[in-house]
This record gives structure tokens, C-alpha cells and sequence, in this order.
């Protein structure tokens, strides 16, 4: 049986609550992305008392991917709730929270469902701090399970960053290491500013080491994840496993491939990112979502309008199909894999 | 100023015609359906019961990814097909996959989406059944859209337009019962209040006195009714669609039942709700309920039951079959259907994945349709092996 | 089943306690505000209005880009802001300036967003007026979430949260409502029915009884009043606030009133409603009704009312003055506010703007903030001239 | 006084009606752009009786910005009328009637105020063909009067349409000329597939010749606007005008530059536009909108995979600021300007 309550995953995941009920003091931990997103909750509700979190089934249920698990039971209904059934109201009380005081959490069940919030979004949460001048800032975070790669059905795998990339006032994160997702969810958390947080619905079941009070780099940090020589694959959220996961094959192979995280789409680091393609010379980008005027274009036309006298060929791109995300059955076929990225490298004009 | 609202607000209780005893209820406010409409009915509750039981267990076997089962709500579903005519538009939700089924709708197609082969996997034109609609409330406008087109080229379409006690709280529910108020267009919204969305109580999701409560505040009127009644939806919504097709305008009916399954099979229901409460649910259920009264009335032969019972199985034999069967989906479809023409840009994402496969297929040890990475690579040119 | 609605449902006619030639009608159901009260609101009533005229004859004289007047509306305006205590919050629209200058904002500053310095001219937190909304509805979530956050605080904050009717179709009146319902939360809806959304008459916006009737399907009172009627306006808008303050959750207001002049002075009213129809209505201006009704009963002395009318010839002077003084807008504002501190990205574009500002002031011809490309070209270094 | 019935424009434009009453039988008349688009939707409704448009104010009042002006009176209620104010509701019901046999054109009254509208849009717009295999197809127009530049106060300006092309299964059109805003608005209108229309409001009243009936190129064609030889200007909409005007600057500085008008950004045309680039060996895009993960990002990075080695520099961008859409009296600093794309154009490393 799955964690997810929805009509949604084929894959069968470990329906186990996600709370980590016994919070040791400091040092590593290992957890599961979604452990480090509920600790990070936890965390920030425990420090700070305008935290609040909200949403649609955040409460007793823990949420459908449990990443709320047990704040309800242990904050009290004051401080996470569930809400009626509608996204821009949800995104609209967090917008008036946060103009009186709190710092709102909330959590859109899977990225298709906060599009009913896209004018609050764009109109208002990306806007306020502009338009007063500075004087009213909103510190608020939503949080969408992001992307696909679980065989979810119909508008429960979209890639949605694109569209809040581009809407200027907004910062966009997306960690994908338990680390990073604590780290930056903390960071989005204490930020001024609104924050898209998306978490990679196919690593909430991943495991990793998370330093706790944690080190990680901020918003607008991006790390190099692995180092290499010969080309760079600059990727984000679901997408670095694919990388890291290709540059072992081409280590294989002979070929020393570097690979970049971003963390932050938006600020986007252009100094470890450029660092980084002017070593090699050469690059690919990453990404699930589909290609056609997507952050990955984006990542293109800097580096290039940056790196161009340092590129030995044009910078690639591994990305979703330019398709509405497959059913089930073809999913494999929209996810950028080992191979894909692997061709495109190939595809870098070694020849020269 | 004001026009008279009164006849606007639903009755006090919902609209029962059978007790949860199986007796008719005296002076109700709506005639009883004949006795050879409701012995239908009884059919098709057994079968729909079968289909959400059959589909349940298809989980557990791996050959669905998950099911959101109206166990409990079978006669709503049941109701909203049969109340409509062959010309008329259904528009389902995710859990309608019953009702769907009672317009013709081939159970297996209509799992596809679950099954995850493709997405709709029915031709909604062929039985005038919608798409099941994820997104909640979204599939509402579209409805009013289909009667407003209808009503403009004087077409006699109802549209039977449905969604659940959450979908009620979504804006877009809000805005199609106004367009459809506004243009008097022939729709029947009918709201299966049944406690529950997915963890969320009914008393989180509204304050209102009741659901159908509603529906004045768009001038449409409200009714509400005894969603486990076999005999009470069929009059409710059957005078509802006469209403609209006759030129009333549209109507707004909550029928009061249970979400007696978890929201999925993926869900956990002991999170949010006691054993008791749907123990108590089950008390009320429709089929033994409809079953009790057309028996008690001396209506329902035992060999008439055993027919029904028959042809449940059938049915359900023939989704078992049908989704025991492997059908290999086909990339191609991917990029045809993005457009009515592929753009270049299709074109070229199509030739990169058939290369792709054409490489696979060489590489023996790869199964198409396999999970993972979608195909072989290429021969690493030009990597310094 | 259901809770008992009928104290849900507004009254049949709007609650006036004055009627349009200035008499008090009988047996009101609410006490008539006393007359200091009634006074205080003459007064802002008359600033008011001239304010309205002010902004109008600031667009004549490009002063300002377009005003949306509340030119008839003046008393809704009006009482909207004397009902709300200091430490409450006000939601207005586009059209709700006056309001806005009711709570204390500086009629100047409300306007900068429409003579084009900039977006929201004032600060939100000095006199708690959120930031004119022009998206409609949008506001009212946010008005909840302002009213929950100060409920969770044990703040005894009452929000007053204004829109259209052409407002309450939009999806989101839906979603406040609905939470405000659900949370409890002390907000007051109030609705300025104008009987138009820019050219669309309430008769094609909605089929309801009266916008006031949505309260009942969130579990929220309505009430509707008409909204030239000062003294009735002060009497149902403070017993809002006071039941909201009081812990009664959220109320829904809807007034009837006309919106005298066009849409916006860009708007030519001429192609979508007759004059006849708002003659009948100048007959109904809240002005001349409170005047005749204070005067007829002794208590407005001639004295008093050329103080009002002098204070608001000094509140339009100010205004007059404010606008016509330029300010220059500095560009570095524009990336000044986007984030807390401005990404390496804004930098950069800042950088490249003061650069393009720096080679302009050095060419002669050009100005600062004239229309058109942004800024003298560097010297075209590399063109083959 | 302006035709803007929107608290919006400081710009004096005509109020006069824009529609034309006698449609000469065919030839060349001199439209602008606003009765160009008035004029196709009257031929449209004229030749089909299942075109339908509504959207809010076009009824008697003929749209804020008059493009409707006397369909209602001239078509009838049933043909044209006005809605309830509710764009999502406005979509959804187009939608709706697309699937049983109409051909809606919808209005949304401004860019922004598309928001709303979104998740119909991208879940169900963008996607019905697709999620029926073909079976139940959206012929439907969403008009967006669009872009900025006319003194309009916040939510007025926005360019949305990185979001709508960055979504599979939508078609996004901007015309330039009242040429194309007829032809483009007549194929839309014909298109078997949903079309987001952009019309540039600064646009609206300029004029042009417009020939009837149209034999300009339809959806999925670029043009080539101006010929040049040094560098290619890559534009659509409200840009183009602004590139032309750089080009011609340029010439008499000595300095050939061709112009490339999109008109239609999905499906895009890279032949013509790879075409052009290659013959000149530089390029420089032009567009209205907000940069980043825009699809000025787009062209650079398709434009650069497909050109590497015909590219004697990187391509650059020439966009609006990545900032919400400033006030009036700041505006000028947001729209790209002449002088803007003639320092990317000298920045397109000559000295080589
Ligand atoms: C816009 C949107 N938001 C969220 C979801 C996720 N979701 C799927 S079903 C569901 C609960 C729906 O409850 P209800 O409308 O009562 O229908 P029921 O499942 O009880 O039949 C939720 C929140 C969704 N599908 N669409
Ligand atoms: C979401 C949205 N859609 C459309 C508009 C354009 N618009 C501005 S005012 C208006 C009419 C509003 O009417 P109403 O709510 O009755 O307020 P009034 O102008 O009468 O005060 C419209 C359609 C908008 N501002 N926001
Ligand atoms: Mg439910
Ligand atoms: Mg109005």
C-alpha cells in the first residue's frame, strides 16, 4: 500500500508514518526526503510560533505523501490545519497570514492542483513586496510534490517550475538530497520571501545523511555534486540522480563528467554554474520538465550568453518530451534517463 | 426587489421515499418510481456493487494502480445513468466510474486510466460521457458549456453534471452554477455528499446548513435527498432532468451518503475516521435496502435475483478479463494526439524516441515498456573508451 | 440533518431606516445611529463627493491616468471606514479610494497607483488599508487570512472586506466565504451592488434573489441594505463588526446602490444603460437624503454644513496639490522591492539600467522619464560607420 | 477619451467604434489592427455558424477594447454575448461548447486577468486531445489583449506568454500587422486545435494594409520582415516594430540587420528563423516579456543547438527587466527599446 491517498501511484511505497518523533540534538542523521521535509516542519514550528502549516489533508491524515505526519498531534490545530478544498483560498489566506504576522506553510496535494491558485500566485504572492514599496513582505513557502517518475495518473506528475521561474518576485527551490530538502526548506521557512518549494515526489522515498543543525548552502546556491573534466550536466530536483547516475556510467566509459546541482532555480547561481561549464567546455542540461521555453532554456541561453568563448560545442539539452506528462504505462519514455544524457554528450562535438 | 427565494431552499430533511428499513415512506414529497424501474435498478445496483468490488480486488492483484471506489454510492451512481436519455451528457468524476458504466461505457475502458495504458480510455462521444475528471470542479464550466451549446441549436441535452462534497468548495463550482443560472442552461449538478473528502469531514469543509443550500445564492434551485434511496434519487434527479430539459434551468441536488472505502485504496482511513461511523453507514446500505423493500412488497422473486447476480458476475468477469490483458501501449501515440497535426517540434521528438526504440529493440536483455531509462543509447561516439 | 438556515436569509427588502426623501421609516429593524454619528458621516459624506469630483477633473487635466469613481456610492464608502475600529483592517477595490481616505490614507498617496508613481501609494500597516485590489476578489481570501491570523493571536481585529457585484462571480469570493465560514473568522463581506460590472448589468451577472442570498450556502448571514441610506449603512455594517468582534463569525453585506458615472472616465456608459435610468437614481443620492433628514429635524445648523463644505474643499486642495506636484520616480526602485535583498540577477539588470541612465544624462535632448526606449545607446563601438 | 473601459490607460486613444461596417468583397483596405481583429471575427461568425464569442463586456459594450464592437448587434445574442464575470468559468464553458460542436473565441479582458483561468487552460485546454487519443478536439480561441506599453497600471501589462507556450498542446500566436492580426486570428479560428491569441495592445491602433481575403502564411509560419545581412533581430508581437525601427537605425549606421517576425511561437518555425541566423552569423532577440525562462530563452537555446557553428557570437537577448510590470511612469525602462537592441547587436563580438 502506498503513503499516497490519492487515485494516483502505481508504485508501491512504504505507507509507514514519516515523523521522526525523537529529534536527536544535533550530529547526522539518515532519512528519507520526506523525514527531513516533516523534520524540517517540525523544526521550524518548534522555533518559530508564526510558523503555521496548512492545506488540504495536512492534518490528521499527515498529508497524502505524510510529509505533515503527526504536526497536527504535536503543534496543535492552531498551528497546522486542514483547510476547505480549494487552492486559491489557500494561497490566499496564507497571503493574508503572512501580511499579519505569520509565516505561513502550505502544501499543494500535487503540482496540477495549485494551478486553480495560479492568479493569487502570480497576481499577488509574486507582487506585494513590489508593489507596496517594501513595505508589506510575504514570508510564505508553498510546498508542491513536484514531478513524476511515480506512475501517477493524469495531473498528478506536471513539472510546474517553468511557470513560476519566469514570474519575477518568487523564489523557486528544489533540493534533491534529504539534506538539501531540510536545509532549504528551513532556509525557505526563515526567508522574507515567498517561496516554490518544490519536492520531488520521486525522492521522497530516498535516504540520505542530514547534518543536523545543518550546513548546507542557502537559497541561491548551487554545488557541484560531482567533479569532472570533460563536460558538465547541470540538473535540479529529480533530475541529479539521473545526472549522477550518468557520469558513473561515463566514468565507465572513460569520460569524466562534472555535475552541478542547482538547488535554486531562482536566484540562479550563475557563478558555480559558469565556474563550472567553463572548466569542461562543454555541457548539458537536465531537466524533467518539457523542453519548449522551460528553465532548461533558460540554463542555455545564460551559460551561452556567459561561456560562449569557452564552449567547444553548443550547450545540450535532456529534457521532458513537448507533450502533455504520458499515462503510466509510457512514463519511461518523458523521464530523462542514463542513455538520453549519455547521446546527448556524445552529441558535444568531440571531434573538433 | 428580491425574488421569492423560498421555493429556491431544499427541504429541511433530504428527500427519502424508502426508510433504511426498506418501507415506504408515508407522504413523501415526491411520487414513488414504478416497480419495473426500480427492479432495474436493483440490477444495476448489484452489478455496480460487483464492478467497485471486482476493481478493488484488481488492485490488490497489480492489475490497477488504484481504485476510488463507490462501495456505498452505488445508488447515485446508479440514479445518474439511469435517469438520462440516450442524448444526454454525463460528466463523472474519478469516483464515477459506476455511473459511467450504467451510459455503456465498457468497464474496461473506462479503467484505463487507472490502469494507466492511456489516459480516457473511452470515446466520450460514443456514450455522451465526459472524460473522468481529476481536477476537482474543473469538469463543471465544461458541462454548462455542452447544454449552452445544445440549447443554442435547440437540442433537447440534459447534462448530468457531477461532483463531490469537497469539489463543492473549489471556485469553479461556484462560477458553473452561476453560467449556468445566468443562461438557463439545462444542467443537473449533483453533488454526492458523501462525508468525506479524502481525510477532510464534511465539517471542515462547510459551514452551510446543507450543501443544496447553495444553490440560491446562483437562483437555482435545491434539493437534497437520501443518497442510499434507490427510489428517492430516481425521482429527485428524474424530475430534475425533466425540469431541465421542459426549460426550467438548471438544478442543484446533494444526495446524502458515505464514502464507505477508503478514498483509495492507497489511503488510510484509520487516520481520520472511527470503525463506528462507517458501521453505523452500513446500516443504511442501498442494495440491501432496496432489496428488502421491492422483497417485502412481494416484487422480487428470488430467481430475478439470481439473474441479477448472474449478470454482475459477468460483468465482472469481463474486467477481469479485460484487464488481465496486456495491451502494449504505443509510443507513437505520445506525439499524435498533441495536435491534430504534430508541430515540427513533434516530429522531431518522435523520430529521437523511434530511434531510441530502434536502437533497444537491437539489444536484446531491454524489454520495451520496461521501467527506467526509456531506451538504448547510442553508440558512445566519440567517448574516449 | 440540516442546521435551520431562516436566520441565514437576508430580509425580502433592503434594511433602510431613511428613506429617499429624508424621512425616517418606522419600525426599522435595526436602531437608527445617533444624530452625532449621522452628522460626523455628513460631513465625510461631503468630502467624500468632492473627492470623487476632484479625482475626476484630475484626469480631465492628465493628472491622473483614468479614476474609477464612487460618485453615488459615497455612503457605502463612507460607513465602510467609520464602522471599523483603529486596530481593524480594510480590503478595498479600485473603486474604494474614498474608503480608503475614510481610514486616514492620504488621499494623495491612494492615488499614486492611478496617477502612475506607483504601484500602492501608501503604506498598508499605518492605517491598515491592504493595497487597492485590482484583480477581482482576490482580496477576500486575503482578508481571512489577515482575520485568522489576528483570531489565533486572540487579537480582537475585525476585517471589512469590500468588492463588486461583478466581484462575487469570480471563484474566489467563493473560497473567502467559504473559509471565513469554516475558520470563523471576523470578517465582514461587504458587497457595493452598483447594478453594473463595467457594461454587464446585474441581471446577466446573476440569477439569484440578491447577492446577499450566497450567504446561507457558506452558513454565513446575509443582509442587504440599501446602500444610499447613511443611517442604515452605519446600523447593519456596525452590527456586523460588532457580531464579527464579538466572536459570530463572518457576515455577508450586500448594498444596493448605483454607480452614477461611468466604469472609469475611459468608459463610455452611453452604449450599455440609459440616461433615464440614472436620472432615477440621482433622486436617491445619499447626500441630499442624509442633509434633508438631518435638517428637516433641526440637527444640521447651515453653519455646520459650510464647515463640511469647507473641510472638503481643503481635502480637495491637498489633493489637487499632491498631484500636481511631480514627483520623479526613481528607477532604482524598480529593483529595489522585488525581493528583500535583489538576486545577483536584478543586480546586474540594475546595473545595466544605471549604466544606459548615466550615458543619457550626458547626451543633451533626452530625458529622464520621457516616453520611449529607455536611455541613450552606448556608443555604437564595433558599427561599421 | 480612450476606448479602455478599464481603470488602466493614460494613453489618449481613439474612442471611435472600431468595427467596419462594409466589408469590401475583397482587395486591399487600410485597417488597424483593432478593426483587423474585428473584422476576422465578423468573417468568422459570417462564413461559420459555429463560431460563438463571449468574455466579459463584449456584448453591447464591444470589449474595453472595442475588437467586438457591434458582433452582438450585427450577429445576435446567441452569437456574441457577454458572461458572468469568471474567466476560469469563461474557459471552462468555452470548453464545454467546444466539445459539442462549437468554435468559441473567448475574450479575457487582460492578460492577468487570464490568471484565474489557468488550470482550465493548461489541465483541460492544453490537454483534451491528447487525454481522448484524439477523440474529442478543442477548436477554441482564448483572445488575450497582451503586453504592455500603453501606460496601463498594475495587472494591465503583463506578457504571459511564456506560460501558455511552455504548455504542450496549445497553440500561441502574436501578430505584428494588421495583416496578420487578421489572417493569424482567421486561422486561428479555423485551427482543429486550441490557439492562446496575443494581441498587442500597443498595438491595437496602428495601421496597416490588410489584404481580403488574406494570403499570408498561416500558424507555425515566421517571416522574414527586413532583409540584412550582418545580424538577425528575432521578434514577435508588440517587438517587432521595435526591432524594424533598430534596423533601420542601424542602416544608417551603416549596419545591415534582418528582422524575423515569429507570429506564431507554437508551433515554432525554426527553419525560417535558422535560416536567417545562419545567413548572418549573429543574432538578437527581442521580446516584450520578462527574461528568464522565457521564450526569448527558448529561441536562444533552439536557436544556438541548431546554429553553434554558423554563430560568430553568442546569441543575445534583448527582454523586458525581470521584475514585476513597473508603473506607468517607470514603464520605459521595462519595454525594450531601439537603443537597448542596438548595444546587444554591437556587443555581437565584431572585433573576431
Ligand atoms: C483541484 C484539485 N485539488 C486537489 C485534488 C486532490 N484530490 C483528489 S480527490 C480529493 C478529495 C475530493 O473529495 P470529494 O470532492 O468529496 O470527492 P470524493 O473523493 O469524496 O468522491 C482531493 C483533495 C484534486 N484532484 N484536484
Ligand atoms: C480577475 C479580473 N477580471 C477582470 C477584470 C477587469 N475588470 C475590472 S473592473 C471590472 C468590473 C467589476 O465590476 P464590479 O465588481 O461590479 O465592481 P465595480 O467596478 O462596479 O465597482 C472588470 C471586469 C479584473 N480587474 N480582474
Ligand atoms: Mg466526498
Ligand atoms: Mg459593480
Amino acid at each position: 500500500m502506498t503513503a499516497v491517498a490519492e487515485p494516483v501511484t502505481a508504485a508501491a511505497r512504504p505507507a509507514a508514518p514519516v515523523a521522526v518523533p525523537a529529534p536527536p540534538a544535533g550530529g547526522t542523521v539518515t532519512l528519507s526526503m520526506a523525514q527531513a521535509l516533516n523534520r524540517a516542519l517540525r523544526d521550524a514550528l518548534a522555533e518559530d510560533p508564526s510558523v503555521v502549516v496548512f492545506g488540504e489533508d495536512v492534518g490528521a491524515l499527515g498529508g497524502v505523501f505524510r510529509i505533515t505526519d503527526g504536526l497536527t498531534a504535536d503543534f496543535g490545530e492552531a498551528r497546522c490545519f486542514d483547510t476547505p478544498l480549494a487552492e486559491s483560498g489557500i494561497v490566499g489566506m496564507a497571503v493574508g497570514m503572512a501580511m499579519n504576522g505569520m509565516r505561513p506553510v502550505v502544501e499543494m496535494q500535487f503540482d496540477a492542483f495549485a494551478y486553480p491558485a495560479f492568479e493569487q500566485i502570480v497576481s499577488h504572492v509574486a507582487k506585494m513586496r513590489n508593489r507596496t514599496r517594501g513595505r508589506v513582505a510575504l514570508p510564505m513557502v508553498i510546498r508542491v510534490p513536484y514531478a513524476g517518475g511515480i506512475g501517477g495518473v493524469e495531473h498528478h506528475c506536471d513539472s510546474s517550475e517553468a511557470y513560476y521561474a519566469h514570474t519575477p518576485g518568487l523564489h523557486v527551490l528544489a533540493p534533491s538530497t534529504p539534506a538539501d530538502a531540510y536545509a532549504l526548506l528551513r532556509a525557505a521557512v526563515a526567508s522574507p520571501d515567498p517561496v516554490v518549494f518544490l519536492e520531488p515526489k520521486k525522492l521522497y522515498w530516498s535516504k540520505g545523511e542530514v547534518e543536523l543543525p545543518s550546513r548546507a548552502p542557502g537559497i541561491g546556491t548551487a554545488v557541484v555534486r560531482r567533479h569532472g573534466t570533460d563536460a558538465t550536466l547541470i540538473a535540479y530536483g529529480p533530475s541529479v540522480p539521473v545526472a549522477l547516475q550518468a557520469a558513473e556510467t561515463a566514468e565507465r566509459e572513460g569520460r569524466s563528467l562534472q555535475v552541478v546541482d542547482l538547488r535554486s532555480i531562482v536566484p540562479f547561481d550563475d557563478e558555480t554554474v559558469c565556474a563550472a561549464v567553463r572548466s569542461t567546455g562543454r555541457a548539458v542540461v537536465v531537466t524533467e520538465s518539457a523542453g519548449f521555453a522551460g528553465v532548461s532554456a533558460e540554463i542555455v541561453a545564460r551559460v551561452t550568453e556567459r561561456c560562449f568563448n569557452a564552449l567547444a560545442a553548443p550547450v545540450r539539452r535532456v529534457t521532458g518530451l513537448d507533450i502533455p506528462y504520458p499515462p503510466p504505462k509510457l512514463e519511461h519514455f518523458q523521464l530523462p534517463g542514463v542513455d538520453r544524457v549519455l547521446d546527448a554528450v556524445d552529441d558535444l562535438q568531440w571531434e573538433q | 426587489m428580491s425574488r421569492d427565494p423560498s421555493h429556491l431552499l431544499p427541504s429541511a430533511e433530504p428527500v427519502r421515499l424508502v426508510d433504511a428499513r426498506g418501507r415506504a415512506v408515508e407522504g413523501a414529497p415526491y411520487p414513488a418510481p414504478d416497480d419495473a424501474a426500480l427492479l432495474r435498478s436493483l440490477g444495476a445496483l448489484i452489478t455496480a456493487r460487483r464492478l467497485n468490488d471486482q476493481a478493488y480486488a484488481l488492485v490488490r492483484q497489480g492489475r490497477l494502480a488504484v481504485y476510488p471506489s463507490s462501495h456505498g454510492q452505488e445508488a447515485c451512481q446508479v440514479a445518474a445513468a439511469q435517469v438520462l436519455d440516450d442524448g444526454d451528457w454525463l460528466f463523472p468524476t474519478y469516483r464515477d466510474t459506476v455511473a459511467a458504466v450504467g451510459r455503456g461505457v465498457d468497464p474496461v475502458e473506462a479503467l484505463s486510466l487507472l490502469k494507466g495504458d492511456w489516459h480516457c480510455g473511452y470515446d466520450p462521444y460514443e456514450h455522451r460521457v465526459a472524460p473522468h475528471a481529476t481536477p476537482l470542479a474543473t469538469q463543471l464550466p465544461h458541462a454548462v458549456g455542452v447544454a449552452h451549446a445544445a440549447t443554442l441549436r435547440g437540442e433537447p441535452t440534459v447534462v448530468m453534471a457531477m461532483c463531490g462534497d469537497g469539489g463543492t468548495s473549489e471556485g469553479d463550482f461556484h462560477e458553473a452554477l452561476n453560467f449556468a443560472a445566468v443562461f438557463h442552461a439545462p444542467v443537473v449538478f449533483f453533488v454526492q455528499n458523501n462525508e468525506y473528502a479524502i481525510s477532510v469531514p464534511l465539517s471542515r469543509q462547510t459551514a452551510a446548513p446543507s450543501l443544496a443550500h447553495k444553490g440560491v445564492g446562483y437562483g437555482v434551485p435545491g434539493e437534497r435527498v437520501d443518497g442510499n434511496d434507490m427510489a428517492a434519487l430516481l425521482a429527485v434527479l428524474g424530475a430534475a432532468v425533466a425540469r431541465a430539459r421542459a426549460g426550467g434551468g438548471p438544478q442543484l441536488v446533494e444526495a446524502h451518503t458515505y464514502r464507505m472505502q477508503a478514498h483509495t485504496n492507497a489511503d488510510d482511513a484509520t487516520r481520520y475516521r472511527d470503525d463506528a461511523e462507517v458501521a453505523a453507514w452500513a446500516e443504511r446500505d442501498p442494495i440491501t435496502r432496496l432489496t428488502t423493500h421491492l422483497r417485502d412488497r412481494g416484487v422480487l422473486r428470488e430467481e430475478q435475483l439470481a439473474a441479477f447476480t448472474a449478470e454482475a458476475e459477468r460483468v465482472a468477469a469481463h474486467l477481469r478479463d479485460g484487464l488481465n490483458r496486456d495491451v502494449e501501449p504505443d509510443p507513437a501515440d505520445l506525439f499524435a494526439h498533441v495536435y491534430a497535426t504534430p508541430t515540427p517540434q513533434l516530429r522531431e521528438q518522435a523520430a529521437l524516441v523511434a530511434d531510441e526504440l530502434s536502437r533497444e529493440l537491437g539489444e536484446p536483455g531491454r524489454q520495451l515498456g520496461e521501467p527506467g531509462p526509456a531506451a538504448g543509447r547510442r553508440s558512445p561516439e566519440g567517448a574516449a573508451r
